[in-house]
């Protein structure tokens, strides 16, 4: 039994606790001690969670890796980690982007110059924003940390309540990183917006987690009636797999919509979106990455290991009705990214659209929409990284998320402008660039389980072309605005936090092979405990010409 | 030799990535670099085109498999290229004209801040070109497909600074976007119907009968009808053609590589490579030719009206792409003069915008032909090869046009039946179309008076020949326009190099084929002289005349635009605004509405801690009372 | 006669001291009606007492007596110290605990 | 005090005999049975006596009655102990302190009739007959038929039966009763005091502190108009006729007892002017109405806490203590 991955999740962790307790970044120097030890313990994490991936073996056992330690005894409750190709893939993208968030977000979280009024007149809830300035910069960067924590636990937890403790107590650094760290541009009524947000999203999921652990609860009952008093997700999975552990259908449809439900509101799916676009434009665009690219892949994860593995008759019951969601979702998304004024709103719903198809392959309960699926979660993660990221470096310069504030960036900042539009292009999915063989799989596969919900879901490809043109057209084309005449290029730290996602994307777009390699025998495995299997072709070509005559 | 093919793609594709990532370093020679990269990949095609001439015409095709590029369980793609005759045709036409096109612009952006970066897109849209023809699946087709897409789109937005050229390239990628759809949904419907969606399984090989043969008409017809909206977006042809003449916001040789050369005829290319399908499928022939037959005319009419005389060129490639596109939907009849028309009117269409080009080099950027006149003087090189160019493409016998275009209208007459009479008197009629327009653009542009004008600023232009750098590459693709044509035509060469790919037959035309090109001359005539007597006998108008409804309903593209701005963009528009509403009041608001509901419940509930202890005591003695009664009728029952 | 009567009699001072609690308002008054329930549970403690034969019910109804002496203590210093700071004897006018 | 003790012992032997009676039965004697009702009619009536009297001494006289009663019932059951305990105990010790509270906080103050919260007075009503109508079918439903009487146990008397009892197996109960009233006593004599957190102010601080604050420099008015009411009670008046309310002491303020008698006082004066003026022959449009001059100045209300509440704070606070 290797530590491997508990090391993985021990050192961000660890990391956080050390980012926290340095001495309060009172100058400059010693600012910039916690932010290296914060990007020194994230790579750190990279090169374990690069480790694991590496040694994951797509040919061997399911989970590998695995790790054991008793937790809550009475309960049948283990501290049990374990890795298969999909989670390796997943804890490599979140290792990735976070030493990626840091660099970017370098000078997000120092004191601010002049100290502005602390935000009063919030008439809400306690402004979470009142961390005390002087430690703001150790907060920041230990709740990235504790983020990446309890993101990576949770894709290598096989235990389910492990995996739901994670997943709920990712929600208390977040709330924080969103209510306490904004744009530097607002004033009080944006510390208003910030919290709204950071409450809003604090409630959406909570009470999306809040069912799950009712259902958490009620699959353990069950279980543990029929003599599997534990929470293992391997002894469950297989015990539901050959029979063994029956839940009565009413019983798996109820836990299934439990689970689903929690993970629909992270995921999030149509119509449990409203919170997205809230959390990621108020917050810092590194943290609103952390959501999007990361933290919200928790749900579509979850989905996949757990509402296929622990109901699977239910999943196909409703298989259905959340195609049809994800379809208004990826449409809806789509055009209400076109009718977004505000650039950070805009990716944001983009984002919601990704999110559909990401679920759409899921459900399609095809190979190939799995695959596609899991690649899009990889992929979503650096093309939209690369896109806010770059997004949030324009914000900075000019202080404004409106996209009215722009135009003709291009002329005087082309580097910014074309990494941009690289972000743009990958959004729409262009070939080449990772996203597009994705999102070909998922439409491949819904398409050939549900044709005509993959029809109308290629029109997303459209109104992905509408939104992030459109935005790029009146951001970067133009007549160079008033406000922009002197905004500087990329600087170093930037191009080196944009550079890496861009090789990634474009590397993946066209060498995708290393990830699907890891993923697809662990997709194939999901799929056999849904007993399902890709539909055959009407004419395969793999039959002997002219063999049959019609 | 085969492990040439990825290099025809590669190389370019080196000069892009080296001339984006490169720097502000290679401003003072970058242009000469991405040249010879173009260059370079041209040399490879003519070294693999004499490899496969050195074949027999049963061997000609190969393929070079790279890597596997997509796999998952049943779906796989490979990086894979395949170069037989059909790709060979491509490549050549794709690297060497667009080899000349680099020469070119050397010349025409030597101006241009920018230059280094309009040269690396112009590489990055010879690598995607090339991609997509020597593709071996229609995935890695598709990747080119965007590709070339994406090209067009930096070089049409190329001089983003003008707010018309952004909105212009945006225009292309999202009209070519909905073709894209078409070929998406084909790729998909292959996939589930073959479980491949490679060339040879699926259409057949080297005498195999691919999968296609087996699967169902109305499946085929489906994907040929989705190959087709594929074709149509990239191709310009109606309904998807609005763009066309937007992008040429472009700079003019950009236009004159990618949107008359080579890129639009990518539709037509597609449905030649998957003439497997369409024969097999009538009903989604009868789509293309019908397509093609209107999209003929009313290219040919657009360009009757327009005074910016690479919007009138734009009409005419529209036109003539509608000839192509209704030969290939003619099958084995006409698919081989659909190539060839493809690489004559590459020739000469590429020839007379780099002419057009010229002409604005040396008038100041001015478009409008009403401010022309007379220019022959001053530039005689261009008027020469633009004047060659326009002999080529109003069939003017002997050269290049007049071979492959009287061999289309024979084919749609050959066609058979009332539908075979149709086609043949629209490409007739198109022919004639085609003088007309032709005659007006060349007498408005280097006969008659000078009506040029000094600006607000007293700058008149001052007409002048163009540097060596842009002549010669005019020069010799004035050759070509002249010669091309003869050499394919020349004992069927062209037909039986491609015959093994596309296969061909003879159609059994009701009239001669002396008679249908006989037909074909008058019709030029007629509009020669039409035109002629129009704009060459008396004085043109510099503000252009009130004109008919059609000519005005033409000026306005025949209304293409206003349509789609009043059936898609308003609705799109007014649906955005109402689902922007509705997830702000609708959704969020029933969100918010219910945390008020429950703020406003636990309002009222708050009401009856109203701190009296009598209250309280009443509620408990309540209580009491409440419990002892249930478990006194507990126990009775 | 049956002893049962004492139990009724109980049961219906232990009603009326119940429901004085509920209506009065005057905090002595109150009390008093506490003491009246009090006492009306030691009757009914001393009957059971009689009619089981024992004296366990009696020394309840004692421990009950001396628990109320000392609950009156508590209970009326209480009463003194809150009508010397509300100047008020009512139990309405000490509603602060709604807040 | 000493004439109910001699009630009760007289008591005690017939409720003894009595009960010694009716042990085999299961039923009581006639006597007992007399007894019962008349003791019952006692208890209930003080009962609701106290529940329905408006002041509180009232309900305190009525309860004691009710545990005089009770009393005599326990000695009737063969309680003797328990009995004389309740009438020294309860009504003599408990039902004193009652009092002496009721006299502190204000002997005369009724409960005004008005209900204030909504419904409860319905809602207390409903519940009180709800759940005696539950005890009662409770008693009415269980087998109560046989009663075994107190005889066997009080052989050797009440007491020593109770005491065997107390001291051997309920000691500790016994032990940590004593505890809980020592705690009680102490908790009343805690809630009671007041600490002085600094030293008590001089009379000459406090003249100081009356000028610095500029209350009341001069000695309060005393009490009483004229020679006519010299009582305690009796605001005197100021120069307008109104009543001087710092002439009475906090106290009576604080109970509402000011005897205002100014309205008389008034009328009084004007029948003297009127009279004088007879006497003078001066026409009467120059003569004051006999109604009274000030209308608008009513007579302190009863129960009224308008006086509490004070013209200053400070000296009712004095008065107070």
């Amino acid at each position: 039994m290797s530590a491997l991955l508990s090391a993985t999740c021990a050192v961000p962790a660890a990391g956080a606790v050390l980012t926290a307790a340095l001495p309060a970044g009172t100058t400059g120097a010693r600012r910039r001690t916690t932010k290296l030890v914060a990007l020194g313990v994230s790579a750190l994490t990279l090169v374990l969670a690069a480790v694991a991936a590496i040694r994951f073996d797509p040919h061997g056992d399911r989970y590998q890796l695995t790790e054991s330690y008793s937790w809550i005894r009475s309960f049948g409750i283990t501290f049990s980690l374990g890795v298969d190709g999909i989670g390796a893939v997943l804890a490599l993208l979140t290792a990735v982007l976070v030493p990626m968030v840091m660099l970017a977000s370098w000078h997000d979280a120092d004191p601010d110059p002049t100290p502005d009024a602390a935000p009063v007149g919030t008439d809400g809830p306690v402004d979470p924003g009142t961390i005390e300035r002087r430690r703001r910069t150790q907060g920041f960067f230990a709740l990235i940390l504790a983020v990446e924590a309890m993101v990576v636990v949770s894709f290598y937890a096989t235990d389910v309540f492990v995996f739901y403790v994670f997943f709920e107590a990712m929600l208390i650094p977040m709330y924080f990183l969103i209510g306490g760290f904004g744009d530097r541009a607002g004033g009080p009524e944006s510390a208003r917006q910030r919290s709204y947000a950071a409450v809003k999203f604090l409630l959406y999921n909570l009470l999306g987690g809040l069912v799950m652990l009712a259902a958490v609860i009620g699959l353990y009952v069950i279980a543990q009636e029929q003599g599997f008093g534990t929470f293992d997700l391997r002894t469950l999975t297989s015990a539901i797999a050959d029979g063994r552990l029956q839940l009565s259908g009413t019983a798996e449809k109820a836990l299934f919509l439990g689970f689903f439900f929690a993970f629909a509101v992270k995921a999030p799916l149509w119509p449990l979106h409203t919170w997205l676009p809230n959390a990621m434009g108020e917050a810092t665009a590194g943290t609103a990455v952390l959501i999007t690219a990361v933290v919200d892949k928790v749900g579509t994860f979850a989905m996949l290991r757990f509402c296929l593995g622990l109901f699977p008759h239910a999943s196909k019951t409703f298989a259905p009705a959340i195609l049809v969601l994800s379809l208004i979702g990826i449409v809806y998304g789509a055009l209400l990214a076109v009718g977004q004024k505000d650039i950070k709103r805009l990716v944001a719903y983009a984002s919601i659209s990704h999110f559909g198809f990401i679920i759409m392959g899921i459900f399609a309960l095809t190979s190939q929409g799995q695959s596609g699926a899991t690649l899009y979660m990889v992929n979503h993660g650096l093309s939209t990284a690369a896109w806010m990221l770059v997004a949030g470096f324009l914000i900075s310069r000019r202080g404004s998320r409106l996209i009215a504030d722009y135009g003709g960036v291009q002329k005087v900042a082309p580097v910014l402008a074309g990494t941009f539009l690289i972000g743009s292009l990958a959004t729409l999915s262009l070939p080449g660039l990772a996203p597009f063989v994705s999102e070909f799989l998922v439409l491949v596969g819904t398409f050939a389980r549900y044709p005509v919900i993959g029809i109308v879901a290629t029109f997303g490809i459209v109104l992905a072309a509408l939104y992030a043109l459109l935005l790029y057209q009146r951001t970067m084309t133009g007549p160079v605005k008033e406000g922009v005449r002197a905004m500087p290029d990329l600087k170093a730290r930037e191009l080196a936090v944009v550079a890496p996602l861009v090789a990634l994307t474009v590397l993946l777009g066209v060498y995708p092979k290393p990830l699907t390699d890891l993923v697809n025998p662990s997709v194939n495995a999901t799929l056999s405990q849904v007993h399902e299997t890709d539909p055959a072709p009407a004419h395969p070509v793999a039959a002997t010409p002219g063999g049959e005559q019609k | 030799m085969n492990s040439l093919i990825p290099l025809l793609v590669a190389a370019p594709l080196a000069g892009a990535a080296l001339l984006l990532l490169g720097g502000r370093a290679l401003d003072r020679f970058g242009h000469w670099l991405a040249t010879a990269f173009a260059a370079l990949s041209f040399g490879f095609g003519l070294a693999l085109f004499s490899d496969m001439l050195g074949r027999g015409a049963e061997h000609r095709a190969v393929t070079q498999h790279l890597f596997s590029w997509v796999p998952v369980n049943g779906f796989q793609a490979d990086m894979t290229f395949r170069l037989d005759q059909l790709s060979m045709t491509f490549v050549l036409l794709i690297s060497g004209v667009g080899t000349l096109i680099h020469l070119y612009s050397v010349g025409y952006m030597a101006h241009d801040e920018r230059r280094r970066r309009f040269f690396a897109y112009l590489n990055l849209f010879l690598a995607a070109m090339l991609l997509l023809v020597v593709a071996d699946n229609y995935l890695l087709l598709y990747f080119g497909w965007e590709g070339v897409g994406l090209a067009s789109y930096l070089l049409i937005g190329f001089w983003q600074h003008k707010p018309s050229a952004a909105t212009a390239a945006k225009k292309a990628f999202l009209v070519n976007r909905v073709g894209d759809m078409g070929l998406s949904i084909a790729i998909m419907l292959m996939f589930t119907e073959f479980g491949s969606f490679a060339f040879g399984p699926v259409l057949g090989s080297e005498g195999a009968v691919g999968a296609a043969h087996q699967a169902s008409e109305g499946k085929l017809t489906a994907i040929g009808l989705m190959l087709l909206l594929a074709a149509c977006g990239k191709s310009a042809q109606v309904p998807l053609q609005s763009w066309l003449g937007d992008a040429m916001e472009g700079p003019t040789p950009v236009s004159a590589l990618i949107h008359a050369a080579t890129m639009v005829t990518a539709g037509v290319y597609l449905i030649t490579r998957s003439s497997a399908i369409f024969d097999l499928a009538p009903d989604a022939q009868t789509a293309v030719v019908v397509v093609g037959a209107v999209t003929l005319l009313f290219g040919a009419i657009v360009g009757c009206a327009k005074d910016d005389i690479k919007k009138a060129l734009a009409g005419s490639t529209m036109s003539q792409i509608g000839y192509m596109v209704l030969a290939a939907g003619l099958g084995p009849i006409g698919y081989a003069f659909a190539i060839m028309h493809l690489v004559t009117h590459g020739f000469f269409k590429a020839g007379l915008f780099l002419g057009a080009g010229s002409v604005m080099h040396g008038m100041d950027d001015e478009v409008n032909m009403r401010h022309y006149g007379g220019l022959r003087k001053y530039m005689p090189v261009t008027f020469v090869t633009f004047g060659l160019g326009y002999l080529a493409i109003i069939g003017f016998p002997g050269l290049s046009g007049f071979f492959s275009k009287d061999k289309i209208i024979e084919a749609a007459f050959a066609k058979g039946g009332t539908e075979g009479w149709i086609l043949g008197l629209c490409a007739l009629v198109g022919a004639a179309v085609t003088a007309f327009y032709m005659t007006r653009v060349m007498v408005l542009t280097f006969f008659g008076e000078k009506r040029w004008q000094p600006d607000e600023d007293g700058n008149a232009p001052h007409p002048h020949e163009s540097p060596k750098t842009m002549t010669i590459p005019m020069v010799l693709l004035a050759f070509g326009s002249v010669f091309a044509g003869g050499l394919f035509a020349f004992n069927d060469s062209f037909l039986k190099w491609l015959e093994p790919v596309t296969g061909h037959e003879e159609g059994n035309s009701p009239l001669a084929p002396l008679t249908v090109t006989l037909l074909t001359m008058a019709c030029m005539l007629a509009g020669v002289a039409l035109a002629y007597l129009m704009y060459g006998r008396s004085p043109v108008p510099v503000v252009p005349p009130v004109g008919s409804p059609l000519t005005r309903a033409a000026r306005r593209d025949l209304l293409q635009d206003d349509f789609n701005h009043a059936v898609l963009v308003r609705p799109g528009s007014a649906l955005t605004a109402t689902l922007v509403f509705f997830d702000s009041r609708g959704l969020d608001g029933f969100v918010n509405g219910l945390a008020a509901a429950i703020g406003g419940l636990s309002g009222r509930l708050r009401r009856v801690q109203n701190g009296f202890v009598r209250s309280y005591a009443l509620s408990m003695f309540g209580g009491t009372l409440v419990l002892v009664a249930t478990t006194l009728l507990m126990r009775s029952v | 006669m049956n002893p049962v009567n004492y139990l009724y009699l109980s049961a219906l001072l232990f009603t009326i001291g119940a429901s004085g609690v509920l209506i009065r308002r005057n905090a002595i008054v109150l009390f008093m009606c506490v003491e009246l329930m009090l006492n009306a549970s030691n009757l009914a403690l001393v009957t059971f007492s009689r009619m089981h034969g024992t004296l366990d019910g009696q020394i309840i109804a004692f421990f009950t007596m001396v628990v109320a002496a000392a609950e009156v203590v508590v209970g009326l210093a209480i009463i003194v110290s809150i009508f010397r700071t509300r100047h008020s004897a009512s139990v309405d006018d000490s509603n602060l605990m709604k807040l | 005090m000493t004439g109910q003790l001699a009630a009760a012992a007289v008591t005690t032997d017939l409720a003894a005999a009595t009960g010694r009676l009716a042990a085999a039965a299961g039923a009581t004697s006639t006597g007992e049975a007399v007894q019962f009702w008349v003791l019952a009619v006692i208890a209930v009536g003080g009962a609701l006596g106290m529940l329905l009297m408006r002041k509180a001494v009232h309900s305190a006289l009525c309860l004691a009655a009710t545990m005089m009663a009770l009393a005599v019932c326990y000695m009737a059951q063969g309680a003797v102990f328990l009995g004389v305990v309740q009438i020294v105990v309860y009504t003599g010790a408990i039902m004193m302190l009652f009092l002496f509270v009721v006299m502190l906080v204000g002997v005369t103050s009724e409960d005004s009739l008005k209900e204030q919260l909504k419904g409860q007075r319905f809602a207390a009503v409903l519940c009180g007959l709800g759940f005696g109508v539950l005890l009662v079918a409770g008693i009415a439903n269980a087998r109560l038929d046989h009663f075994t009487g107190l005889s066997e146990a009080n052989a050797e008397g009440n007491v020593p039966g109770l005491a065997r009892l107390i001291f051997t197996r309920y000691v500790w109960a016994f032990e940590v009763t004593g505890a809980l009233l020592i705690t009680a006593a102490i908790g009343a004599m805690v809630l009671t005091h007041r600490e002085h957190v600094k030293p008590p102010k001089t009379q000459r601080e406090l003249a100081a502190q009356r000028v610095k604050d500029n209350i009341q420099l001069p000695p309060l008015p005393a009490p009483g108009v004229y020679a006519r009411h010299n009582a305690v009670d009796v605001p005197g008046l100021l120069p307008d006729g109104t009543i001087a309310e710092d002439s009475v002491m906090a106290t009576l303020r604080e109970r509402g007892q000011i005897r205002d008698v100014s309205q008389a006082m008034l009328r009084r004066m004007a029948e003297l002017e009127n009279s004088t003026a007879d006497w003078l022959g001066r026409p009467s449009s120059e003569r004051p109405e006999v109604a009274g001059p000030r209308k608008s100045l009513e007579p302190v209300p009863a129960n009224g806490k308008a006086g509490a509440a004070g013209k200053d704070g400070a000296t009712g606070e004095e008065g107070d203590e």
